[in-house]
């Protein structure tokens, strides 16, 4: 039965909010319009008619102290989720989030942990421009203490978002906001995906692709295209910002012998960045047939035009052309 | 409350406010122009996202245009002001032509931000608009600088920083007002009111009723006034400009007003009532101006239905301009990011 | 302001002020004990500096020890406090042992933070003791998030934020203050006024004359002691512990006081003038503190002698007991960063 | 006669900013406690008295205004260096440094130019721990829209604070704290380093070492030690993180077919991530004899005891000893 349910990725996302409010009264979400309004993107929705005004709180417009006071609460016991309306604004936040929450633990000697969930919507293509379409994964995943995931499937949303309530130290979670409404199967129970795995999404012997998020259904639909030109691309899922699941890559990578890292986020510095040094640092550069490849987002913020937007970040034709490049020897 | 205080009779002999009496009739009319080109952009903006001819968001401020008007009335193209995301009435107020502003919502290279920007971005440093901004409260430490730059180059210039009663809850604001305190700089905060910060209203999220009174914290000037009055507006501004221009430093004025449209396109309205919005509407800042307009016999309504057909004209002429601007190309997209990019493409700053 | 009204007449029959009212004769000499133990501590942290034997910066509250105890006396291990980068007043205050402060300082296992948080980090969670903070104004919004914690656990418990007056300028303290406000959470914002932020007096950094004046524009009370006198900053704390605890929400204290050493070892002190610090010494809160007891005839100067020789022997213990501490092994480095680390290597959170 | 001149690291910033505020009286500064007391590294020392207080301004502690403020007054014409007393606190003012700053010329179609200097102390080893010690230079170098530098020298350090003054976009200049006392020869007339050149600090045939800051000197003194193995380096002074000089290193790898980065940030996701991926996509990959190998920080707070301190940034033996490796083929 339950192998039948399909839900949007945003339902998944609720979903998992509310089991995770049933099950522990700790747990309690903050952010801006995540009551009445149903949040900016319809995501906590009803919850606030279902678990009132204390556990759903709406705050005023205060990044800083809004997510301070989230990390304030979980190191005193309590469980939040705090949502940012658009992760662009974390900026905000930076200090509570990287200065305070992700070194707590360490500064104290191991005596508090920090359990806070940081809901981050992220990603251009809905025209909102420069300051409402960046993926700042990269900044997090630079930053020890903190656990970044990055869902590309409703399944994963609701297994991460319970995941990372569940995990004693601060967990910031993206959403892309193109994915929210991408429909799958999610199971009904409360199953948590694990932190810190990445999961094959298609296996292929001529090259492997490491993605994240929408990237992931970019990759493969391009796998798609090229596989009726019989290049078969194995596609990764990284799921994990950090901690990252190097031994995955590796595997794939020593058996497949050519790499691709696709990210939206600014090329320069961004996930794929990582993911390239991981690679060519480890056992498996012997295995390297070729340059690894990286397409990432332009080194511009995102423009409003939708003509330019799509020029900002890749696409399946560009993703499609670089893969068979990268086969067929010509990089 | 300090003003001009020039009165004169009205042709009922009775004496005018300040405002009115401080203003020719052509300053006024064109006032009232304004706030009718303000109202009619973005009516025509909204319907051109149910056509589908813009992407993205925006936020209308139909309602809000006696503040926006109001504020920007006697400031020359060398005050500055910066803006919010609900933006297109100052960036009006200040001077901007709607067909660029057409034309940036449209993504065109004719769009004053060459359609980079969008709504939510439209500037016009042209005329001292510095721009809209996705980032709410990220105005005022920029309108803070501002008025450091004209302070320092000894000018007698002024810089406004138009806020939304949301930002007022950011830490940028508390930063921002207590430098310009401690600095005496020349700069005057405007907070207009319009009761919520998208969905919450202020009695859920500021402490105080009143935003004006959180000017005690900072030791200066803080006045809240009807924002659908275009005179009292100009009036608090008056006194805040001679203050600023004196050297005497910042001042706060909060303009109470409404927006009566929702905060942007996806909103529902579940947090208010129908009431509250037909009262407000009953207040509705352009027949208030235009009854005190013709009560006053500074204009005829024959004047009014001239001047509401030409900004009909600019608008359809504005509009229809856009729709034939130029796409920008993809290989464009590098342009703007930084200067040494730009020179490099021969472009320049 | 609101206190325990209980009055009780001194040995010469006099009325005594509610804080002397309503402490015990032992309540009031551990009082001084703490205020003594403060001092002494850190005359010999700054001691083993000069000594080599510690590393870092430090920054010392010698001259503030009444804010720190007269706010804390009454608070309970399961009342939190969040401190500062100034802390170690706070940490002595609310119950830690010195012997484990020192080990901190000195970097061994057996410090409050195994020595991963030096002088500035110094927390201890068992007493309710959150953490001093590096960040100016860090602790405002932590302490603000405690007191929700406790309101949805429905205890009765309170939370203090201890933050300086260059801390009134973060944009968290306006965020925090608003918050709290909002949602009348159990938390108590005291300001350590002691006239600087590092060498920027309040003059030229803050618009108003005291941080207390700004509660006003989070409609909370707000009030100014004298930071040097115990008893003023403990009935204070009194009236607004009882507001919390009533479920009214927050207060904001402000203690006017003095750091009389510098800001931290690197301090030329150029900034202040030497009569400015002598005049602030002769003010010192220790004597002042003493004399009051003995003129009560609460305690006798040979109990003051007792309790200062107590001190000494503490102090000396501790110190070296911090000497012969455990140096962490380099192969440690990773333990605390995150608890599957932690789990990993068997130690757990 | 100017061949001679010696100068220490923050005397050459001092007389950089001496230098631009006598020439151009647009320029000033803005800081925490750079007046009378000369700023917490004892940079900005006597301008002050120099100068006077409007052009050398004490702020308010507050990052996100000060910041922000030098931000707008750049905007309207002024030329503003702000100095972050450490970079940490820079967390709380990357909204108007990203999201202000960074975008506002592309923002607002090429209109705009955004002349704002932002001075970064950073780095470990001064005992200050966690949150007064970090290398965020990655973070920033992610940005489109900024220009970022990182002197290793007295010399640079003033013909950087130079290029950043004069340039029209925002710079951000790292000064590693541990560098501020180090004396090197500084010319006295105003040159610029120009920004976005690397520069070969010692030629070698082994090995190329891509380092930035205090990691040059440490990496220059591996290569010593290893120059009396036999092993010869090539060490390169990164200098600019934003943009990065790519065609240097590509060259200097060709040469040497072997690369290592040397970083003091935490090594996930930082400079060496970005330096490593580089080359991998670049035609210098066919030339690589050995994995890229990243000597970064650990993936921890940085801690306050010296011992772990150490421990969490490279230092020389461990450089030594991983080059040896890296040269003689055991990586
Ligand atoms: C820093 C930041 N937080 C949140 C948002 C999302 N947001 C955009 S407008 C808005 C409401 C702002 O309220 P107010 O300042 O009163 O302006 P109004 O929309 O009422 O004109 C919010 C929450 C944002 N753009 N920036
Ligand atoms: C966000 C931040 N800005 C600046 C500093 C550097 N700093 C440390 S203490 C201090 C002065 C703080 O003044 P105040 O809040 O009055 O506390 P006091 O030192 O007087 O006890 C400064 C500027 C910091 N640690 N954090
Ligand atoms: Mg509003
Ligand atoms: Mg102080």
């Amino acid at each position: 039965m339950s192998e039948l349910r399909e839900l949007s990725f945003s339902a998944a996302i609720h979903e998992a909010l509310a089991q995770a409010m049933e099950a522990d009264e700790r747990v309690f979400l903050m952010g801006e319009d995540i009551g009445v309004y149903g949040g900016a993107f319809q995501v906590t929705g009803d919850l606030i008619h279902r678990f009132g005004e204390d556990r759903v709180r709406d705050t005023p417009i205060s990044e800083l102290g809004g997510a301070g006071v989230a990390v304030g609460a979980a190191v005193a016991g309590s469980r939040p989720v705090y949502e940012f309306q658009f992760s662009d604004f974390s900026m905000l936040a930076m200090e509570q989030i990287v200065n305070q929450a992700a070194k707590m633990r360490f500064m104290l000697g191991g005596k508090v942990s920090v359990p806070v969930v940081f809901r981050m919507p992220c990603g251009s293509g809905t025209g909102a421009a420069a300051q409402h379409s960046q993926s700042l994964e990269a900044w997090f995943g630079h930053v020890p203490g903190l656990k970044v995931l990055e869902p590309s499937t409703p399944e994963d949303a609701k297994g991460m978002i319970l995941a990372a309530i569940d995990d004693p130290d601060p967990v910031l979670v993206f959403e892309h906001k193109l994915l929210y409404k991408i429909k799958g199967h999610v199971p009904a129970d409360m199953y948590r995906t694990p932190i810190g795995k990445a999961v094959v999404r298609r296996k292929g012997k001529h090259a492997t692709v490491v993605a994240a998020a929408i990237m992931v259904h970019k990759a493969l639909e391009a796998a798609e295209v090229l596989a009726g030109e019989g290049i078969d691309i194995e596609v990764i899922d990284l799921r994990s910002i950090r901690p990252i699941d190097t031994a995955t890559i590796i595997e794939s990578v020593k058996k497949t012998s050519r790499l691709a890292c696709i990210y939206e986020g600014v090329k320069t510095l961004g996930i794929g960045a990582e993911i390239s040094a991981l690679i060519a640092e480890s056992e498996a550069f012997d295995y390297l047939d070729a340059p690894i490849l990286r397409l990432g987002g332009a080194e511009s913020p995102i423009p409003y035009s939708p003509i330019l937007e799509k020029a900002a970040v890749p696409q399946v034709e560009g993703i499609v052309a670089s893969l068979r490049d990268l086969v067929q020897g010509r990089i | 409350m300090a003003t001009k205080n020039q009165t004169k009779p009205d042709v009922s002999g009775r004496n005018l406010r300040p405002f009115y009496a401080s203003h020719s009739p052509a300053q006024l009319k064109d006032a009232l122009r304004r706030m009718h080109l303000i109202r009619r952009f973005e009516e025509m903006a909204e319907e051109s996202y149910v056509r589908g001819l813009t992407h993205g968001t925006m936020h209308l401020s139909i309602g809000q245009e006696a503040s926006a008007v109001g504020i920007c009335l006697d400031l020359s193209d060398r005050d500055y002001i910066t803006s919010t995301h609900r933006g297109h009435g100052h960036c009006i107020g200040k001077g901007a032509e709607v067909k660029f502003m057409f034309a940036e919502f449209f993504g065109k290279e004719e769009g004053y931000c060459r359609g980079r920007g969008g709504s939510m971005h439209i500037a016009d440093p042209a005329t001292g608009n510095l721009g809209a901004n996705g980032i709410v409260g990220g105005g005022l430490p920029l309108a803070t600088g501002a008025a450091l730059a004209i302070k320092q180059r000894k000018s007698k210039d002024v810089a406004v920083c138009f806020f939304g009663d949301g930002a007022n809850n950011e830490g940028a604001f508390h930063e921002s007002l207590n430098i310009a305190a401690v600095w005496k700089l020349p700069v005057i905060f405007v907070c207009e009111n319009n009761q919520y910060g998208m969905s919450v209203s202020t009695v859920r999220s500021t402490a105080v009723k009143d935003v004006a009174t959180r000017a005690i914290a900072y030791d200066m000037p803080g006045v809240a006034v009807d924002g659908n009055s275009v005179a009292d507006v100009a009036e608090a501004m008056a006194a805040a400009t001679e203050r600023a221009r004196r050297g005497e430093g910042p001042s706060l004025i909060e303009c109470k007003t409404y927006r009566t449209k929702g905060h942007s396109r996806s909103d529902r309205n579940r947090y208010r009532s129908k009431d509250e919005i037909e009262d407000w509407k009953s207040r509705d800042p352009i027949p208030v101006f235009e009854s005190e307009l013709l009560s006053h016999g500074i204009v005829t309504q024959a004047e009014i239905d001239g001047l509401r057909a030409a900004v009909e004209r600019e608008i359809q002429d504005g509009f229809e301009f856009a729709r034939g601007g130029t796409d920008p190309k993809p290989e464009s997209l590098m342009q703007g990011v930084t200067t040494t990019g730009d020179i490099a493409e021969g472009i320049g700053a």
